[in-house]
């Protein structure tokens, strides 16, 4: 039963990540009609956007290393601890969540730094076209992040006040083993917030109103007069930041790496599709739902039924649903079918 | 147009064969002419060939192609082991089965169209990739990759003598040159293939498909088998292609079957011009040139290169272009990606179609264009 | 031109094969001896030319890249020293010497460099236009056994010596050893064989460990390896758990450990998939935890101080293996450290250092054999020992070309002195302690002509 | 009238999308070698009903016969083989391949059948079905553009490729919906002359028309759809005088 529950809450984590992912690209494909293959990409960037927060506030001087005789060694110290004492301490301990406030920003010009230089004259070319190039473009962006950071992962710990682990299962009354970490259940919440904020934003203001129109029918809103170029760039901003900000945060459950777009963009193009092309809900539910599938697959008692299930678990879902349900499970008809 | 497009065909078929068999030659001066590139880009020229059957013809973007190849070596390497060293079982039974695969996976995906064909065919080889690198070990030998061994049955050829077998043709060892001319005999019989499609009646119902298939239904013609047919058709290049692979270099790896590995394929075609014939054999090669040949490029011969500079220039142009070879040359290839389909849509035959455009334009020679001038007004 | 060359080679091939027949029926020794006709005529014979080259085969892209490019710095570092220029590095500790530091038998040393991926094929596609195309005598390198075994199985068709780089699998001089192929970094056994008693002397013998491993051939050989000493230690294995590589997240891995009795938690990873476990078996807080009245335990039985970076703070304590470190306080590990912190500032990885003695020790023995023909280098190094590299006296074991030195178990250090103070050397376990015989993995060299 | 002169039957056939009736009760009897014309104002559910002929749409009830053979059910391809084709209002050609092509294409359908794997004959050696098709542009003054790119031509011109395409397969029954709306009154008449020619071959016809002119040029006789539900039906006469019609459709306007 304990196992079940945590295997439930990794689901759901797991989810959390692959919706928030999966969000920013089928609004960009819903409305934009782009397929974007640097997705990952600014899902990356977002999570070195933590770790260029982390190495700006941990500048530090390089005192000499008396210990090490046969070769000249530096101790470092960051600046900020020389100069605030603990109060420097707890600033750098507190570098990712911080960097969400940064990253806001950064995320958005970004995107619309993307979506005005390439991506704006991509929308009437054919998807292979599209494909191409914003695949050429996550490979310059992941080169460039690798020429500053290099290709190992760097360590972004989160703050150390939600370093451990929470015992829910005390706290609801479920016995003592039910332990979780304490990050990733801000994560959880965290993916929970965004999603929602999305949702409200598209449901609730006449912006958002526009894009949701947009996704319905890309041509009658541009005839309505409403200038749907400028709105378009501001969905790709918003794509950008959403994926950004689930970078940021899962820095500290995995410590970014170059390469770590690339190793997400096949996963959540699956979660789009499965979850329906041009359908916000669709990818939130089908998100979660192959984040907990995965999670049980690869329970012990499962994987000795069926070997190797949780290699190919995400795959067969996908097989499935698509051959059950034509567009995915909340699709429209006639949206990326040709 | 029938008589002159028939003798145009044995026209290109002519100048493709001499070509591709005097590739060692022309290929010399940019270092490409050694036997294991001049074999891979015969290899992925028929992989991409057959590719662009699907995808150029039928506009159905396939994203798990790769997983004919590698079911395509792994029977190769099997036949290998099971049977004999020599070369055509290998490729027979590689094609078969690259096009049984085809049929299961095509039969299976084509029930769906656009981007939820794409996803079903790379859910299927990402499924065949982590299976064959973990639990199908004992069939593929997993990370490390099928390769033959001393103690294989090899029931039709008998003991081994000292060492390992290679792969023949009938005696002919398949390394070197003369695996290259047997790719290269494959690679000019694919292509043969390649345009006899598509200049047949089957091949313009397979375009009419890519451009209205639901037209194509009201015009009396069930769509599903012309699709599955170029799917296996495909596949079955593919397995070629893997079969290849093996003979050439008798180890099998699961990675072969990655979707970067199906990502290549398509970028090698979309790259070289897709639905053209020589776009995607353009696309391999500049790919596969990249790969091998700027990726081993460093400083060191960079300022062999350079030497000609004055050393101040010489230094900062080695230091600039230091960060597009050798490890870079991913950065590279990203570069190229963009400025080709920025700006050449339609890849690189479109490039070539708008210079021969531009070039006789210049050669028709300006009284010519004055008098076209005056005609039109 | 390409016909030329297209026969000469078939020829050649032929040749080979007739000698190689011939000399199966003399056998005599005498036939491999310098000047003899055969040694004349064998694939890349830099013959009269003034260099030679090496083919460099690292990770250029991927997630190993940058150990490979730490890798591809020792190699310079080396094609320095053995032409002359610098300080020499470890020329001037290695016993016994023959390098003269004047190139390798007169000629000036030179090198190419190619981008494994981590992939099997493109290693191999790597390697393969390095012997075709420019003629190398000899390929090294490489951060993976899969890439390993590949390249090395490549090598012995194409008759070019391989000095494997990073490999720890036992199957690359066990089930797949090659006779072109020679090993200096240790292996899955050894970590298990040194980590055995230090486990017992810190966590007693009455523990109950849970595996996780990597789902392919490194991974199941390390767990293999490390089950065998702890079962031998008495501990109780309570479940092993295969993981895909490059799961990123393994919480879902992780969690059953948390209620499944065990107390300690061994990780059968490497690269990025140890950091990312390591990460996050931390934050589930499987450290603080109590099991049994005992202190909860993780154990990483492969360590390198590249991925200890990634892992940050997690490291701290946790016990492991390495081939190398640059603390190390012996002459040649010193004087290879001092050289390389010299040339680039940061001191070497293990990876670097054993890229680094590979390539001296080839270019060593080609030196004592006089030739470059590869089945005299072979034979010089089968059997080799050696001294003053790092590891202490080490001999090249005929039997399966895998070097037999000093392992060293380390541990997490938890108060680093430098960014590079990672690992806290906590033994050095002997040699004698990791021998085993070589018949246990079986696997055949195969013939010295092909 | 004898049974074996009706080649289309259409029997007590239903159709309704979410709660709008789209048709209601239809029945329609069609004469060989006739010309039926269907006209009725926009929503009528005249396109509906032709979606129900071709297998577009499957009927709530009811039964299409067509030569005696229940086409409910059938798969479009095979209806287009039992002989019924029908050209398109918005034009639906091949926008990717030469005008041509797009003649053969339909062409090769009607010599190969449902799926025919001719991957190694040449299109060069397809002299027959070339000329047919040259014939059937020709007719329809496309011939000067026989090998222009069909997506860049003028909307008229798409229009008048739709009927080649659908002429080309010499059908037994052609269902053509609004066949001259987009086109310049030069190139109605010269589409009307057209379709009185085929009518001289006893090709029969439904044809869906908003051009008065052209439905009475045309039509033998004349059906009027009004909410899905058949009004009228008689000679264009007839249908002329009926005060129900020009009620329902006409507004009481003078036709």
């Amino acid at each position: 039963m304990d196992a079940i529950i945590l295997q439930l809450l990794n689901g759901l984590d797991k989810g959390g990540a692959y919706a928030l992912i999966a969000l920013g690209l089928t609004l960009v494909f819903g409305t934009l009609g782009v397929v974007n293959f640097a997705h990952g990409a600014l899902f990356m960037l977002g999570a070195f956007c933590a770790v260029s927060i982390q190495s700006l506030l941990t500048i530090s001087k390089q005192v000499k290393d008396e210990s090490i005789t046969f070769f000249d060694a530096y101790k470092e110290q960051p600046y900020l601890e020389i100069w605030w004492g603990d109060t420097g301490t707890a600033i750098i301990d507190w570098a990712v969540p911080l960097s969400i406030f940064l990253a806001i920003p950064i995320m958005l010009l970004i995107g619309v730094a993307m979506e005005r230089g390439l991506i704006r004259h991509f929308y009437k070319r054919p998807h292979a076209e599209q494909i191409l190039v914003t695949f050429g473009l996550a490979i310059v962006i992941q080169e460039i992040v690798k020429s500053f950071f290099g290709a190992n992962p760097i360590p972004t710990p989160s703050p150390e006040i939600v370093a451990g682990s929470a015992n829910i299962g005390l706290l609801l009354g479920l016995g003592e083993s039910v332990v979780y970490p304490w990050w990733r259940l801000v994560y959880l919440l965290f993916s929970g917030i965004v999603i929602f904020a999305v949702f409200a934003f598209l449901q609730f203001t006449t912006f958002g109103m526009v894009v949701r129109a947009g996704m319905q029918d890309r041509e009658t809103v541009g005839l309505l007069g409403i200038n749907v170029e400028r709105r378009f760039t501001v969905v790709f901003g918003i794509a950008a930041v959403v994926a950004g900000l689930a970078g940021v945060m899962y820095a500290p459950i995995l410590p970014p790496d170059y390469h770590m777009g690339m190793d997400f963009l096949v996963l959540s193009f699956v979660v789009v599709v499965v979850g329906g092309m041009g359908s916000l809900g669709g990818a939130v539910s089908a998100g979660f739902l192959l984040g907990i599938l995965q999670s049980f697959a690869s329970m012990t008692e499962v994987k000795s039924i069926i070997p190797g299930i949780d290699q190919i678990i995400i795959y067969l879902v996908a097989v499935v649903i698509l051959l059950t349900r034509p567009r995915g499970l909340m699709g429209r008809k006639g949206v990326m079918e040709d | 147009m029938s008589i002159p497009a028939i003798r145009n065909d044995w026209a290109v078929m002519a100048i493709f064969t001499v070509a591709v068999l005097t590739a060692p030659l022309w290929l010399a001066p940019i270092g490409a002419n050694y036997p294991d590139l001049l074999q891979k880009f015969a290899i992925f020229g028929i992989f991409a060939i057959g590719f662009n059957i699907l995808f150029g013809l039928t506009g159905y973007l396939s994203f798990g192609h790769a997983v004919f190849l590698g079911v395509g070596s792994y029977t190769a390497v099997w036949s290998f082991k099971l049977l004999t060293m020599n070369v055509l079982p290998a490729v027979v039974f590689g094609t078969l089965m690259g096009g049984v695969f085809a049929v299961l996976i095509g039969y299976v995906s084509l029930r769906r169209s656009g981007i939820y064909f794409s996803i079903l065919t790379l859910a299927f080889a990402q499924m065949s990739y982590n299976l064959a690198y973990s639990v199908l070990t004992p069939i593929t030998n997993g990370e490390t990759g099928l390769q033959i061994t001393m103690n294989d049955a090899r029931i039709l050829d008998g003991p081994v003598g000292d060492g390992l077998p290679s792969t023949t043709l009938f005696g002919l060892e398949m390394s070197g040159y003369s695996g290259f001319y047997f790719c290269a005999t494959m690679l000019i019989i694919a292509f043969f293939i390649s345009l006899r499609i598509f200049r047949s009646p089957f091949g313009l119902k397979l375009k009419a498909i890519k451009s209205n298939q639901t037209r194509m239904k009201y015009t009396g013609f069930n769509t599903r088998p012309y699709l599955l047919v170029a799917f296996v058709i495909s596949g079955m290049f593919a397995g070629l292609a893997g079969s290849l692979m093996a003979i050439t270099d008798p180890l099998a790896g699961a990675e072969r079957m990655q979707w970067t590995a199906s990502g290549e394929v398509v970028l090698m075609t979309i790259l070289g011009g897709t639905g053209t014939l020589i776009g995607p054999l353009l696309g391999v090669g500049i790919i596969k040139y990249f790969e091998n040949i700027f990726s081993a490029l460093n400083e060191a011969g960079l300022h062999e290169f350079f030497a000609f500079m004055p050393d101040w220039l010489e230094n900062i142009v080695v230091a600039v272009s230091s960060e597009f070879v050798g490890e870079g040359w991913h950065l590279t290839l990203g570069v190229l990606f963009m400025l080709v389909v920025i700006f050449l849509p339609g890849g690189v035959m479109e490039g070539i179609r708008r210079t021969t455009a531009v070039v006789r334009n210049l050669s028709k020679g300006p009284e010519k264009k004055a008098a076209e001038s005056v005609g039109k007004e | 031109m390409s016909d030329d060359k297209k026969t000469s080679e078939l020829s050649r091939r032929g040749f080979i094969k007739v000698s190689a027949a011939a000399m199966a029926a003399a056998s005599s020794p005498m036939f491999f001896t310098k000047g003899a006709w055969a040694a004349n005529e064998f694939r890349n014979n830099p013959g009269d030319a003034s260099s030679v080259k090496f083919g460099f085969n690292v990770p250029q892209t991927g997630a190993y890249a940058d150990e490979g490019a730490d890798e591809l710095r020792a190699y310079q570092l080396a094609v320095k020293h053995i032409n002359g220029e610098g300080d020499g590095g470890m020329l001037n500790t290695m016993k016994p010497l023959s390098l003269k530091g004047n190139g390798i038998l007169g000629k000036k040393l030179e090198y190419v460099t190619g981008d494994t991926q981590t992939k099997s094929d493109a290693a191999r596609a790597s390697a393969k236009r390095m012997i075709e195309k420019d003629g190398v005598v000899m390929i090294t390198g490489g951060s993976s056994s899969g890439v390993a075994v590949a390249v090395q199985g490549l090598c012995q068709e194409m008759g070019v010596v391989f000095m494997a780089g990073l490999t720890h699998s036992n199957d690359t001089t066990g089930k797949d050893k090659r006779r072109y192929g020679f090993r200096h970094f240790f292996n899955a056994y050894m970590s298990g064989a040194a980590l055995g008693p230090v486990l017992e002397k810190e966590m007693g013998k009455e523990r109950r460990a849970y595996h996780l491993t990597a789902d392919y051939t490194w991974g199941w050989t390390q767990e293999e390896s490390i089950k065998n000493t702890t079962e031998a230690l008495g501990w109780e294995t309570v479940a092993a758990v295969r993981t895909p590589v490059g799961a990123g997240d393994f919480s879902q891995y992780i969690t059953p450990v948390l209620n499944s009795g065990a107390d300690v938690l061994i990780l059968n990873h490497y690269g990025k998939d140890m950091i990312n476990s390591l990460t996050q078996a931390v934050q589930f807080g499987l450290r603080d935890k109590q099991v049994n009245g005992k202190n909860f335990e993780i154990i990483v039985p492969l360590f390198s101080r590249l991925m200890a970076q990634g892992a940050g703070d997690n490291i701290k304590g946790i016990l492991g293996s390495t081939n190398w470190h640059w603390s190390l306080q012996d002459d040649g590990s010193k004087a290879f450290v001092k050289s390389f912190w010299q040339e680039y500032g940061f001191p070497p990885s293990q990876a670097a250092q054993t890229c680094y003695v590979q390539a001296l020790l080839y270019a060593d023995a080609v030196e004592r054999a006089g030739t470059f023909y590869p089945p005299e280098v072979i034979k010089t190094l089968e059997g080799h020992t050696f001294d003053g590299m790092g590891n202490g006296p080490t001999e090249y074991r005929a039997a399966d070309h895998q070097c037999f030195k000093d392992v060293l178990v380390v541990r997490g250090n938890e108060n680093p002195s430098s960014q590079f103070d990672l690992l806290k050397v906590e033994q050095i376990v002997p040699r004698s302690q990791v021998e085993y015989d070589p018949a246990i993995f079986g696997g055949d060299l195969g013939p010295y002509e092909v | 009238m004898s049974e074996s002169n009706i080649v289309l039957n259409i029997r007590n056939v239903n159709k309704t999308f979410g709660g709008l009736h789209a048709l209601g009760d239809i029945n329609l009897e069609i004469e060989e070698g006739k010309t039926h014309a269907i006209i009725g104002p926009n929503g009528a559910g005249k396109s509906t009903l032709l979606n129900v002929c071709i297998g577009r749409l499957v009927p709530d009830s009811g039964t299409v016969e067509f030569e005696g053979q229940n086409m409910i059910g059938m798969q479009p391809h095979e209806i287009n083989h039992a002989g019924m084709v029908r050209v398109f209002q918005t034009p639906e050609i091949f926008p990717d391949l030469s005008v041509i092509e797009n003649v053969m294409v339909p062409a090769l359908a009607k010599r190969d059948g449902i799926f025919k794997f001719n991957a190694f004959s040449s299109m060069a050696g397809e002299k027959q079905i070339a000329d047919e098709a040259l014939h059937v542009l020709e007719d329809l003054g496309l011939g000067a553009l026989v090998n222009q790119h069909a997506g860049s031509m003028s909307r008229g011109d798409k229009r008048r490729l739709e009927l080649a395409m659908g002429l080309i397969q010499h059908p037994r029954l052609l269902l053509l919906d609004e066949p001259t709306a987009g086109m310049a009154r030069h190139d109605t008449n010269r589409t009307i002359d057209l379709l009185k020619k085929i009518k001289e071959r006893g090709m029969t016809k439904i044809i869906i028309e908003h051009d008065m002119h052209v439905v009475f040029s045309l039509a033998d006789t004349i059906s009027v759809l009004a909410q899905g539900c058949i009004i009228a039906s008689g000679t264009p006469d007839e249908i002329r005088g009926n005060p129900k019609v020009q009620e329902a459709y006409l507004g009481g306007a003078e036709l």
